[in-house]
């Protein structure tokens, strides 16, 4: 267990104090402009903001990210399964049998998705 | 202190999925915001996975990490479901307070 | 054996940064800081399965909660102009103390039996398997159990619970088309009914 | 008493490794992140001059050689621009964007194999960060958590587009990123293992596999995965483009569209951090594209056995000079043509997509979703339910 996640951490301690090194470095080395309203303003091509962040987003992002979710159990369990097909073809077509209907059955949650104009970007 | 009962056993792993179930029932009880809420809910259901984790280590019986995908998914699942609802709630009162849920006829 | 080696040292590191960030959970005002640390959370619980060699559970782990259930939240409170929902926990309410007290005592009670336990040598599952002789009782063909790979975790998940899993692709499908119902029948995206 | 419990914790902490193994070890880890932070602006060069001829015009040609110092010069510059920090944006979510960028985009590299291990004496050194068992799954666990430092650096920065470009690069990033796990499902059904290491030691000598029971061999073709999973590839280039928000698919930062996307109120070096995280994830994934589908750090036609053989016959100088014996100056050799064969391949694939980058037209957004959920996932659905059924009837029964 050692073995894997020891360097792991050492790359991520690595990474980490590089980033502090560099951002340390900015602060230390870059000029300290005085900071004016108009310069801090959020940067709109100089079209002065009309408000604030917060304004109305389509639904559609969450949809994607729930869709996501779903079909990413689908994936997560189609790994171990890969790992084991070949083994249990060996002793006879069930594992096969198995696969098919799992995925059938969430190929026409997909189908019922693609459908139901739930995907399609206005 | 002595130090043999610093080496970590099945027990350390139970006290430390214990505390992260209360720290979620916790969450549950105090907050008012229905997406806090649900958080609270998926972090007692990590606390459980902590423990059938734990458990199929210390008693090196692989069930314990199978029940781990099937309490994902449930988990996932609820997620999914249960947010659609907070938005379908925030889109109609403009708040996700939760006394705003119990308007929820059906 | 007396004497912490690497495994302890990494489960006090990772149980401490988790139980930590699940209190910042519970008690941060905005939201947002609450989700990215409840991420923070489950990725060190993700670890923490890595202590335990259950090197494939903690890549699910990752995966799933840290990298989708958490970035659907995530979103989604961006989405909602929560500025204003900075409620404030910490006002002391009667109702609010006695929910805390319940808590105490449930954590209390948990910490208690697992302290207990651990005076009572060879009560509980201690280190040595308890249960390995029945494992090797029951499946005699099978390859000896090897917690670590995955190999054994899918040979049993595709031999034991063979119905269990097809159960869980009824569920996703279920809650699919209840997700995509709700999120549809709120009317266009644009528009917000008053 | 704590004086004692320390010195205690510190014997007893059984490492795992040897002081001096822990030593070596760190120090390859740092070697090697160092690398791929120092091939980030040789790409940038190569990226600069490459369309440039593309175009026939000349790219930057005035700092140095061929205008190799312009890239040091450009680094340089970002540490002396002015910490600048928008009005309303919150600064502690503001000033960890960019690690939380460029973080995952680094660990993805830990599990890639980059040559064969070095025999010394009884130890051996792999030339790998990390050979975890788990391999492949774990790249794509830790590139889904990618999606944290994008959403922040958008969120945080209070900006109207920021927020949008940020949302948009993550829901495109979680879209392609089915698509990519799909896509090597067909891979793990034929290695049958999470660890690259076992993936590359598969691919190498001729083409051989089993049909019914007859085992089949064609010597001159190498035994590379695209051989058995050509459509496996395209869906994992083109979902690899998705994920790294390469042109095509760079609609979230396009600078006609969202005026800079997520990272627009960055400056200095925090943006050439956002910069290095996508550039870090390119080479990961060209890495893993030579990995899985081209054979990995093997040499086409001669097996690891053949070439430390070889080495041992030709190596007699190397031996003398490093003062080891022949058979571990022949690994040492082996594994340097190894390494420089890994170079050339995700080299060449690096260039391809550099060049995609000028060629191809920028994706409108629901071309882009659409692209994701309607044609990339179904068609990796329907590759795991062919290759299933070309084994069932390959191994069914014997």
């Amino acid at each position: 267990m050692i073995q894997q996640l020891g360097p792991i951490l050492v790359l991520a301690g690595v990474v980490i104090g590089f980033v502090f090194l560099m951002i340390f470095l900015t602060n230390l080395a870059g000029p300290k402009r005085l900071s004016s309203p108009r310069k801090n303003m959020p940067y709109e091509c100089g079209i002065p903001g009309t408000n604030t962040a917060g304004t109305k987003f389509s639904v559609k992002f969450y949809l994607t990210a729930i869709l996501f979710i779903l079909f990413d159990i689908e994936v997560i369990f189609l790994y171990p399964w890969a790992l084991i097909y070949v083994d249990f073809l060996k002793q006879g077509p069930f594992i096969f049998v198995e696969m098919v209907v799992f995925m059938a059955i969430l190929t026409f949650g997909l189908f019922y998705v693609w459908k139901g104009h739930a995907l399609d970007w206005d | 202190m002595s130090l043999d009962n610093l080496h970590v056993g099945i027990n350390h792993y139970l006290v430390l999925s214990g505390i992260l179930f209360s720290i979620g029932v916790l969450g549950v009880l105090i907050r008012k915001n229905a997406i806090v809420i649900l958080m609270s809910i998926e972090l007692m259901l990590n606390a459980v996975n902590l423990d059938f984790v734990a458990f199929a280590k210390f008693s090196q019986n692989i069930d314990g990490q199978v029940m781990v995908f099937f309490v994902m998914t449930i988990a996932a699942a609820e997620a999914a479901v249960g947010l659609a609802i907070a938005i379908a709630v925030y889109k109609r009162f403009q708040e996700v307070n939760i006394s705003r849920f119990e308007n929820l006829k059906g | 054996m007396a004497g912490l080696n690497i495994e302890d040292v990494l489960f006090y590191a990772f149980g401490a940064g988790t139980v930590l960030s699940a209190v910042l959970v519970v008690f941060f005002a905005n939201p947002i800081y609450s989700a990215l640390f409840l991420a923070l959370a489950m990725s060190m619980l993700g670890a923490l399965f890595f202590v335990l060699e259950a090197y494939f559970i903690s890549v699910a782990q990752i995966t799933v909660y840290a990298g989708a259930v958490m970035v659907l939240f995530v979103m989604v409170l961006m989405l909602f102009d929560l500025k204003n929902e900075g409620e404030d926990i910490l006002k002391v309410s009667p109702l609010g103390l006695i929910k805390l007290l319940a808590v105490g005592l449930l954590c209390g009670f948990f910490i208690g039996t697992g302290w207990v336990a651990s005076k009572i040598p060879g009560k509980v599952i201690s280190e040595t398997s308890m249960a390995s002789d029945q494992q090797t009782a029951i499946n005699k063909d099978v390859q000896p159990v090897d917690i670590g790979s995955t190999v054994s975790l899918s040979r049993q998940l595709f031999s034991k619970y063979v119905f269990a899993f097809e159960a869980v692709s009824i569920l996703l499908l279920v809650a699919i088309v209840g997700s995509v119902a709700l999120a549809r029948s709120k009317g266009g995206t644009h528009h917000v009914s008053r | 008493m704590f004086g004692r419990a320390t010195l205690w914790i510190g014997i007893k902490l059984k490492m795992g490794t040897s002081p001096f193994e822990f030593l070596i070890n760190t120090l390859k880890v740092a070697l090697i992140f160092i690398m791929t932070v120092n091939i980030v602006p040789l790409l940038v060069w190569v990226e600069r001059r490459g369309p440039a001829f593309m175009q026939n015009r000349l790219g930057p040609n005035r700092v140095g050689p061929l205008g190799l110092f312009q890239l040091l010069a450009d680094a340089v510059k970002f540490i002396f621009k002015e910490e600048f920090i928008p009005e309303n944006a919150n600064r502690v979510l503001y000033f960890m964007a960019p690690g939380l960028c460029l973080l995952p985009a680094a660990l993805t590299f830990a599990a890639v194999p980059l040559a064969s291990p070095i025999h010394i004496g009884d130890y051996t050194f792999k030339i790998q960060i990390a050979d975890i068992n788990v391999g492949i799954v774990y790249i794509f666990a830790v590139a889904s958590l990618g999606v944290y430092g994008i959403l922040s650096a958008g969120w945080s920065s209070a900006n109207k587009y920021s927020l949008m470009g940020a949302l948009r690069a993550s829901s495109q990033m979680i879209s392609y990123e089915l698509a990519m796990g799909l896509s090597i499902i067909g891979i793990l059904l034929i290695y049958q293992s999470f660890s690259l290491n076992d993936m590359v030691l598969a691919q190498e000598g001729p083409l051989k596999f089993v049909w019914q029971g007859k085992e089949i061999i064609i010597p001159f073709l190498p035994n590379w995965g695209v051989w058995y999973q050509p459509v496996a590839l395209i869906l994992f280039m083109t979902a690899g483009f998705a994920e790294t928000n390469r042109l095509p698919f760079d609609l979230p930062e396009g600078e006609a569209e969202l005026v800079a996307g997520y990272h627009t109120e960055y400056g200095g070096f925090k943006f050439n951090i956002f910069f290095m995280a996508e550039y870090a994830h390119m080479i990961t994934a060209s890495a893993l594209i030579t990995t899985l589908f081209f054979g990995g750090y093997s040499l086409g036609f001669a097996n690891t056995a053949q070439v430390t053989q070889f080495w041992a016959e030709h190596g007699q100088s190397a031996a003398g000079m490093l003062g080891i014996s022949i058979a571990d100056a022949a690994t040492v050799l082996t594994s340097l043509t190894h390494l420089a064969a890994f170079s050339l391949k995700t080299g060449f694939w690096l260039f391809i997509y550099i060049w995609v980058r000028w060629t191809l037209p920028r994706f409108r957004y629901d071309q882009l979703m659409d692209l994701g959920w309607k044609t990339l996932l179904p068609w990796a659905l329907a590759n795991v339910v062919i290759t299933t059924t070309i084994m069932f009837f390959a191994h069914v029964g014997n």
